[in-house]
């Protein structure tokens, strides 16, 4: 019931939220529903060993074998926390932005969040692509209403993007669907149906499901829609989308990619692995070049979710551990980055780093906790993402799957240098040296943005130091996706030449 | 109404019964059939004649006395009386010897009508003095050029009583009792 | 019954039946201009033509000479062999319809049975409609290749009022058609024989009487005859579609309209009027040979023929030409509907009869 | 049965009506009651309870496909009535004829959708064709309507001169128009055959597949909108019924014949509908073109020809009835039908921008709405076959591209500033059009609401 | 040869030929009166397959109804001159092209037909006859002849819709 | 009389009707080709009909009425042949009155 609940709330309070009519009172209103949902994905995750209670199954399309069916696993419940987390994050941080029809603007909001914590949840085929669009749907809007002056033709390159992407998974989970034993769109069906189609039929699938999660994320050649769309899209939207909504990505990946088709993962991994190592450095290379603060963010998440999908197609337990931890850390801490671009943009109406410059002399506490987080962001040790990066590089240089595991690693550690290169060339150019013009009269954040930021950062350090808590959640979920395949090895020889 | 014979009529609308036009129609039909079985007008013109009323004007004809002389001195009374205009003379002087043929010292060299012209007004019979000229029963004159309608004195004598009685009296009709 | 069971003394016979009718026609229709003139001067109170020969018997002749050594115009601006195809078919439609109609008893001639009937086909009124519907060509193609406006305009009026009247005409013969459970000609006229008054009474018209009312009404208007005869109203239309023609083209167009009079007179008799049905007296009891049978039957159908050509000739000079929007109201306001509560009413009865 | 005699009656009243009745007002109260009346007619058809009992000799098969799909239709149309009849007063002078017409064009739609027999099926086209030319040419002084009525109809009548062609031919190799008896042997011969391929031409060209589908921009262009609601969507459904009916029960077991013909038309259909939309400045045109495009999707039905697709046919018809009569519900009240008369709609009429959307999302198949379920079934049908899976992720390629048009219109009603033309709409509109969309909605998450109605 | 192959082939000839000139003939009306001589040719061969109904509704309704209507109206629209310009010829052609290469195909693929060999009842069957095709029409046709009123009706209605001038 | 000598004969009247339709520009003849492609129809079905009906005599049954239903479909094409002719000429007619022609390649009022 509490996982029913998890989608439940965001859903009717984003219903509800149309209604509002005063500004306040909608973001009143979208802070508190977020918050109360925090508190049952809290207590979701904390409530260990009663499984029974994450689980929710109800009749729905019974021609088409297809179940409401909802349950919260080790994956499930950290990213459902990443999503519980980051909408109170989100909404505090950008409790000072104006928006014109607010209610609109967080009921909004509050759908995409259903739609994602559905998609997290799913463990029926047909559900989890009914949220895969229900998420995408109310993002659209947000990013054509409240975005930027090109935002129309942008998020409509996202939207097309998105929606080829998942009609194509739509037609692979309904080839699979036809092919499990049972004609069923349950997950348990979906994982069995390895032993029912040729190799031939897998990579097929394979491509048709991974180009819309890769769409998702995005990795290298699908990723075009996404530094214009982050830059276009208001920033919290663009929380959202870099925060939460690239994990759908990876997500599936893990849930509804690898273990459906290890055959073919284990086939083409390589491939894709080599996609993602070129998007990273070609959105490393150009985030050096860059002048815009939002574009550079973007840059840079492409080239941590590169990484993530090149973990994951290492098929390496412990690497399979990091891509799970990182999924949470980075979506805490690009939230804290859009944060605090928004709160800069917000004051100096502009996002040019060239025309920036000084702000920590004058706003001091900003200037902090923006270091912090952007160090985060880079993986210094003690932060959260370290943690993450570490276990993924050793499960990247360990992965049995590849011969190419050496050059991964050299290439996506090169990335984590030039990350660090643009990171901190750009808190150089921002926060220190003189003051210029639009920043002589800069005023430090208010409490709301301290708190939020705040929250980023004490979860950044706790991480960082105890993160054990969190592999807990998820300790089990990485060996069976990481043995979804290793233990498959009967089917691999019929797709490897 | 001037003439009483005006007859109003009658506007009211058709009954039901008479805008089916049936009994209308049929009542017509037996008129048009009355008239199948009635006596013909029709004269066949040239075998029957119609007779004439006494009056009645038809081709003048220039008329000779007794003895058979042409009566008309070409006093050109009747050209001038002739609304129509439609007679031309010429006189000319009796020679000696000529007398049994005119009777007066002077007469018409020639006589002509314009019968295209004519209006059969009767008026010259009116004017003439020596009642040489008078309107025949004669009618439906027929040729095949106009120039054939401009009658020639030849054309209008009358026959000679001496020579050709029976024709003279034809040509005379009725008209000879009165004259 | 198969239309194509030919052998050579059948095809004899019917070639000369087949000459003889169009002979008939011609005749016919030769002396239906001398009676329409005569008919006309009667009712007129005159006498009509009465000279060339006996009470003007020869007029005809005198006429269709005169047609004949008439110069032959065919105007420049006409499409020439259309121009020449209208009086054409308008001949040969006006003649067809006789071939199926029986002209009498069968005559008996060595022995051998010989038909009056040129064709006894199973679908013969639905012959004739279709041979009536061919009518119009003959106006329309004459009308428009003369390439005259009047003409034009005739033959789109002759046109529309034939096809609007052919429905009534049609539908008019549908209770008939109930009666008689044939559309065989010589079916239908075997029904009206016998019965009381030497069968009489057993003519459709007393069944049908306004079925025949409006197959009347509409063979008037099919024929363009007055109070129809739009098409050459002369004062509207100078001429009409035939303005254009002179000479025997003419004559074929005038000759046409009267052999439709003649064979609409026909069909009337033989749809309702008992064909060759003398009435009064049972013919079939006489004791005669049956050829003077089939003669005075022709007889008999000749003169049924002829009274209603009379009264067409007598409609003519009683009745003034319909104004164009009336007769397209009588046409499809009155007549069709009153056609269709005909049938509909025979129907009824007939199905109250039968039960 | 039910339907189809009460709507011929109902036709013939509307065409007195016009005498008898100089309201216009009183002709529309009683079009809707007459459909009304239909709807419940042919729910108690499928519920047993038969009005007449006529025999059919075997022409005619009311079984519970054809019912639930009439019913679907009955339910179209009533909407479309309540929608958008008033508008009909704007096209011309004949307003109860034009009820009228739609009634016999419903007995068409009726006849297609359970014909067995060829003659039927012959019939029941032409019933619909006919008042449809009619009505394409409905604004007479409109040179466009005058000409669309005439392009119609030409190719109308030339493509029924294909359909009577393969009839006669499927005639002379089997002695029967009786669908169920036409084939009998997996062998069929080459009068059969082409025959078939004849049949499929002329229906392919009905339903406006391509290459065949030329008339239709033109002609859902001109014609009257009010009337171009009609015809894109209940008529031309209808006729899809008739299509996968005819190939089902006529030529099922010529299946591996036909059915790579089916397939490139389908993909051609697609292709061309979708593309062409793209390039469209307006709402009108770039709506035939998503018809062409939606036929398209429809004819996967036909290509799949399995029960899914019977069933996901009759869920798509009402999907793209339902959303294509709201979306023109809405046009017909504008005078401009260009993409930029919808800017700030949104603004100022946000109920019906708010209806307008979830329409577009629907033929645009979001899930969500019944738009996503019924291109679903499509699809779902289409794997089914096993084959030439290439046909559906062309298919599915082809659905994104669809968005592209589809969401130019929300792009101008929400974001594209602008003053919208003025138009007049009254309350029971708008709540006809939230109601018309929260169908669209519940059946997009419960399509087994409709679909629990079928069963063979 | 036959009275009814002579019959046959000159029905047939004059059928094709005329229809050729329907096609062909620049004037409207020529290509009016051409089509009639094709129907009354197609007539021809309804009787020598002995269907008189359909002989005589054919020229009924064909050639007395319907081909009186295409002449009315283009004795109305006075399209006497020939009105097509001879400009696309080369669409001329391709049309021509391709009818062409429809017939071939279709009569290469219709000569193997498996009903090749079998034989057309000429000249007799009772089938044609009016007697036969009433009674099933009324029998097991009465259906779809009753269905057929609608297209009338709305033929009817539509006529008046289009026609009438307002 | 070989069933194939009438298909031959149909088929070609039916392709010159569908020439017609392509090639001429005239709508009021177009149609009348659409015309003849129905008749060409209409003659191949009678054909076929007193095929199957000498087929099914041959086969053994008497007074059979096999092959009455090609001459009923006939019938009810010239039914439909005469009801469209109607609405057809009513649209040619209402194009003439505003446009003063009837070639077809005048229709490109909605190709823009």
């Amino acid at each position: 019931m509490i996982a029913v609940l998890l989608i439940l709330i965001p859903l009717l309070a984003g219903l509800i939220s149309f209604f509002l009519k005063s500004e306040r009172a909608a973001r009143s209103w979208a802070l508190f529903s977020s918050l109360a949902a925090l508190a049952v994905a809290i207590i979701a995750v904390t409530a260990n060993g009663n499984e029974s209670n994450l689980a929710f199954r109800a009749d729905w399309m019974g021609a088409l074998n297809s179940s409401f069916s909802i349950r919260m696993d080790g994956l499930g419940k950290l990213l459902c926390l990443l999503n519980a987390v980051a909408f109170p994050i989100i909404f505090l941080g950008t409790w000072h932005t104006q928006y014109t029809k607010a209610a609109n603007f967080f009921g909004l909001m509050l759908l995409t969040q259903a739609g994602m914590m559905g998609v997290f949840l799913a463990m029926d085929a047909l559900l989890f692509y009914f949220f895969w669009e229900l998420a995408l749907i109310p993002a659209y809007f947000l990013c054509s209403q409240w975005g930027g002056p090109k935002r129309i033709q942008v998020t409509f390159k996202f939207f097309i993007y998105t929606f080829i992407g998942s009609l194509l998974m739509l037609v692979g989970l309904l080839y699979i669907y036809y092919h499990t034993p049972d004609r069923s769109f349950d997950i348990k069906s979906f994982y069995a149906i390895q032993h029912h189609i040729t190799g031939n039929e897998q990579t097929w699938l394979f491509w048709l499901l991974f180009v819309a999660f890769a769409i998702k994320m995005p990795i290298f050649p699908f990723h075009t829609w996404q530094p214009d769309t982050y830059e276009q899209a208001p920033t919290s939207t663009t929380m959202v989308l870099s925060g939460v909504m690239v994990k759908m990505g990876v997500f599936g990946l893990l849930r509804w990619l690898i273990p459906v088709l290890p055959a073919a993962s284990w086939a083409w991994g390589d491939t894709v692995s080599w996609m993602a190592v070129i998007g990273m450095l070609y959105a490393s290379l150009i985030a050096i070049r860059q002048d815009d603060l939002k574009r550079l963010v973007a840059y840079s998440s492409i080239a941590h979710i590169g990484l993530m999908c090149v973990t994951v197609f290492s098929v390496n337990e412990i690497g399979m551990q990091g891509v799970i931890i990182q999924m949470f850390n980075h979506g805490v801490n690009i939230i804290g980055l859009w944060i605090v671009v928004e709160l800069i943009e917000r004051q100096f109406g502009t996002r040019k780093i060239s025309e920036l410059g000084g702000i920590a002399q004058k706003a001091p506490a900003m200037a902090i906790l923006f270091v912090v987080i952007a160090l985060a962001n880079i993986a210094l040790p003690l932060t959260n993402a370290f943690v993450g990066e570490f276990l993924m590089f050793t499960g990247i240089f360990n992965s049995a799957v590849t011969k190419y595991n050496v050059w991964f690693t050299v290439l996506a550690g090169l990335c984590i240098i030039l990350a660090a290169v643009y990171t901190l060339n750009m808190i150089r150019k921002v926060f220190y040296g003189n003051t210029v013009e639009r920043t002589a009269n800069a005023i430090d954040i208010g409490l709301m943005e301290k708190l939020a930021l705040g929250i980023i950062v004490v979860l950044i350090f706790w991480i960082g130091i105890y993160s054990q808590p969190f592999f807990a959640i998820s300790d089990t979920v990485s060996a069976d996706i990481t043995n979804s395949i290793l233990n498959k090895q009967e089917v691999l020889p019929v797709i490897k030449k | 109404m001037l003439t009483q014979r005006g007859k109003l009529v009658d506007r009211k609308p058709l009954s039901a019964w008479e805008n089916l036009y049936l009994p209308g129609i049929i009542k017509g039909m037996f008129i048009t059939l009355s008239h199948f079985f009635k006596k013909k007008a029709t004269i066949k013109f040239p075998e029957e004649k119609r007779t004439f009323s006494k009056v009645f004007r038809g081709v003048q004809i220039l008329n000779r006395d007794e003895e058979g002389r042409e009566r008309c001195t070409a006093c050109g009374l009747c050209a001038v009386a002739c609304p129509a205009e439609a007679i031309t003379m010429e006189g000319a002087e009796r020679q000696p010897g000529e007398e049994h043929l005119y009777r007066e010292e002077k007469y018409a060299a020639k006589y002509e009508i314009n019968m295209l012209r004519c209006i059969f007004c009767g008026y010259c019979e009116e004017a003439c003095p020596k009642d040489a000229i008078y309107l025949s029963q004669t009618f439906a004159q027929a040729n095949y050029h106009r120039k054939g309608f401009i009658y020639k004195k030849e054309d209008l004598l009358i026959p000679n009583p001496k020579e050709d009685p029976e024709a003279y009296q034809r040509a005379v009709g009725e008209r000879a009792g009165g004259k | 019954m198969y239309l194509l069971a030919i052998d050579g003394y059948f095809i004899l016979e019917k070639f000369l039946l087949v000459g003889l009718i169009i002979t008939l026609s011609m005749v016919v229709a030769m002396y239906a201009t001398y009676a329409e003139r005569k008919v006309a001067a009667f009712l007129q109170d005159r006498i009509g033509p009465n000279r060339a020969g006996p009470f003007g018997l020869l007029q005809p002749l005198a006429d269709g000479g005169k047609l004949f050594f008439k110069e032959e115009i065919i105007p420049l601006a006409s499409s020439k062999a259309l121009f020449i195809l209208g009086p054409l078919l308008a001949m040969i439609t006006a003649l067809m319809t006789s071939a199926v109609i029986p002209w009498s008893r069968p005559l008996y001639i060595f022995d051998r049975e010989v038909s009056l009937q040129i064709a006894d086909i199973n679908i013969g009124i639905l012959y004739i409609f279709g041979v009536v519907s061919l009518g119009v060509y003959g106006i329309m193609i004459g009308g428009w290749a003369s390439n005259n406006k009047f003409s034009l305009l005739a033959a789109i009026r002759g046109a529309s009022q034939m096809i609007s009247y052919e429905l009534a005409m049609g539908l008019s013969l549908i209770a008939l058609l109930m009666l008689t459970g044939s559309l065989q000609m010589s079916v239908i006229v075997e029904n009206q024989q016998g019965g009381r008054l030497g069968g009489l009474l057993s003519w459709h018209v007393f069944y049908q009487p306004l079925g025949f009312f409006i197959f009347f009404i509409c063979a008037l208007a099919e024929c363009n005859r007055t109070p129809f005869d739009l098409p050459e109203a002369e004062n509207e239309l100078n001429f009409g579609y035939h303005q254009e023609y002179s000479s025997m083209k003419l004559g074929f167009y005038l000759f046409a309209e009267y052999i439709n009079m003649f064979i609409s007179g026909v069909v009337m008799s033989t749809l309702f009027f008992g064909g060759y049905d003398i009435p009064f007296v049972n013919e079939a009891t006489w004791n005669i040979h049956p050829n003077w049978l089939a003669i005075l039957g022709f007889m008999m159908l000749l003169t049924k023929a002829f009274f209603f050509v009379f009264v067409f000739m007598w409609i003519r000079w009683t009745i003034p030409r319909f104004r164009y929007d009336q007769l397209m109201i009588l046409g499809w306001k009155k007549l069709i509907p009153l056609a269709l509560i005909n049938m509909v009413v025979t129907a009824l009865v007939i199905l109250i009869w039968k039960k | 049965m039910n339907a189809l005699l009460l709507s011929a009656i109902l036709g013939v009243m509307m065409m007195f009506s016009s005498v008898l009745i100089s309201q216009k007002s009183a002709a529309r109260t009683i079009a809707i009651a007459g459909m009304l009346l239909l709807l419940i007619a042919n729910i108690m058809d499928m519920q047993g309870i038969h009005f007449f009992r006529i025999n059919t000799e075997g022409m005619m098969h009311f079984d519970r496909f054809a019912l639930l799909f009439n019913s679907i239709a009955i339910f179209s149309i009533l909407l479309y009535f309540i929608l958008s009849s008033k508008d009909m007063e704007k096209v011309g002078g004949y307003y109860s004829e034009y009820f009228s017409l739609i009634f016999f064009i419903l007995c068409g739609i009726i006849l297609v959708t359970s014909f067995k027999s060829l003659l039927i099926l012959f019939l029941g086209i032409e019933i619909i064709s006919i008042p449809l030319y009619i009505l394409t040419g409905a604004e007479k002084k409109n040179l466009r309507s005058n000409e669309a009525s005439l392009k119609y109809f030409l190719l109308g009548a030339f493509s029924t001169g294909l359909m009577l062609m393969g009839i006669a031919l499927i005639y002379g190799a089997t002695a029967t128009f009786n669908t169920t008896q036409l084939t009998v042997s997996e062998k069929p011969g080459v009068l059969m055959i082409t025959g078939m391929i004849l049949l499929l031409f002329s229906m392919s060209f009905k339903v406006s597949a391509a290459p065949f589908h030329f008339w239709t921009p033109d002609v859902y262009d001109g014609a009257p909108t009010v009337f171009t609601a009609f015809m894109a969507t209940i008529v031309k459904v209808g006729v899809f019924i008739g299509f996968i009916r005819l190939f089902d029960e006529s030529f099922g077991m010529l299946k591996p014949q036909w059915q790579i013909w089916v397939a490139l038309i389908t993909a051609a259909t697609l292709f061309i509908g979708n593309i062409t939309a793209v390039f469209q400045q307006s709402v009108k045109r770039m709506l035939a073109y998503s018809s062409i495009a939606q036929a398209g999707f429809m004819l996967l039905a036909v290509y799949a020809m399995n029960s899914e697709a019977k069933e996901g046919l009759l869920l798509y018809s009402a999907a793209y009835c339902l959303a294509t009569i709201g979306i023109f519900s809405v046009l017909i009240k504008m005078t401009d039908y260009t993409f930029d008369a919808f800017n700030g709609l949104a603004k100022k009429e946000p109920i019906v921008a708010a209806t307008l959307a979830i329409f577009l999302l629907s033929l645009a198949g979001i899930p969500l709405t019944v738009g996503f379920m019924a291109k679903f079934y499509m699809l779902e049908a289409a794997i089914a076959t096993g084959k030439h899976l290439w046909l559906v992720i062309f298919a599915v390629l082809m659905a994104a591209v669809s968005v592209y048009y589809y969401f130019r219109v929300i792009q101008a009603m929400y974001f594209k500033d602008g003053q919208p033309n003025p138009m007049q709409i009254s309350p029971s509109f708008k709540w006809t059009l939230v109601v018309l969309a929260g169908l669209i909605v519940l059946l997009g998450i419960f399509p087994n609401l409709l679909l629990n109605w079928f069963y063979f | 040869m036959s009275i009814t192959q002579i019959l046959f082939w000159f029905l047939s000839v004059l059928a094709l030929f005329s229809a050729l000139m329907v096609v062909t003939s620049k004037n409207p009306v020529h290509s009016v009166l051409w089509l009639i001589l094709t129907f009354f040719s197609i007539s021809g061969h309804y009787i020598l397959l002995n269907a008189q109904f359909l002989a005589v509704v054919n020229v009924i309704v064909y050639a007395g109804a319907i081909m009186v209507l295409f002449l009315f109206v283009i004795m109305l629209m006075n399209l006497n001159k020939s009105v097509e310009p001879q400009k696309n010829r080369w669409i001329k052609i391709a049309g021509g092209i391709a009818g062409g290469c429809l017939l071939l195909v279709l009569v290469a693929a219709l000569r193997n037909s498996e009903i090749r060999q079998q034989v057309v009842q000429v000249k007799e069957g009772e089938i044609g006859l009016i007697r036969n095709l009433g009674r099933e029409l009324f029998t097991t046709y009465v259906v779809p002849f009753e269905i057929s009123s609608i297209l009338f009706l709305s033929a009817m209605v539509g006529a008046v819709v289009i026609g009438k001038k307002d | 009389m070989p069933v194939n000598y009438y298909i031959f004969l149909s088929i070609a009247l039916f392709c010159i009707g569908i020439v017609g339709v392509l090639t001429r520009r005239n709508a009021i003849i177009i149609f009348m080709c659409i015309e003849l492609m129905f008749n060409a129809v209409n003659l191949l079905l009678v054909a076929f009909s007193k095929m199957h009906h000498k087929a099914a005599i041959d086969a053994g049954s008497v007074a059979t009425n096999v092959g009455s239903d090609g001459q009923i479909f006939v019938f009810f094409i010239m039914v439909v042949a005469a009801a469209e002719v109607s609405v057809g000429l009513a649209i040619i007619v209402m194009m003439y009155r505003n446009v003063h022609s009837v070639d077809v390649n005048f229709l490109n009022r909605l190709k823009h």
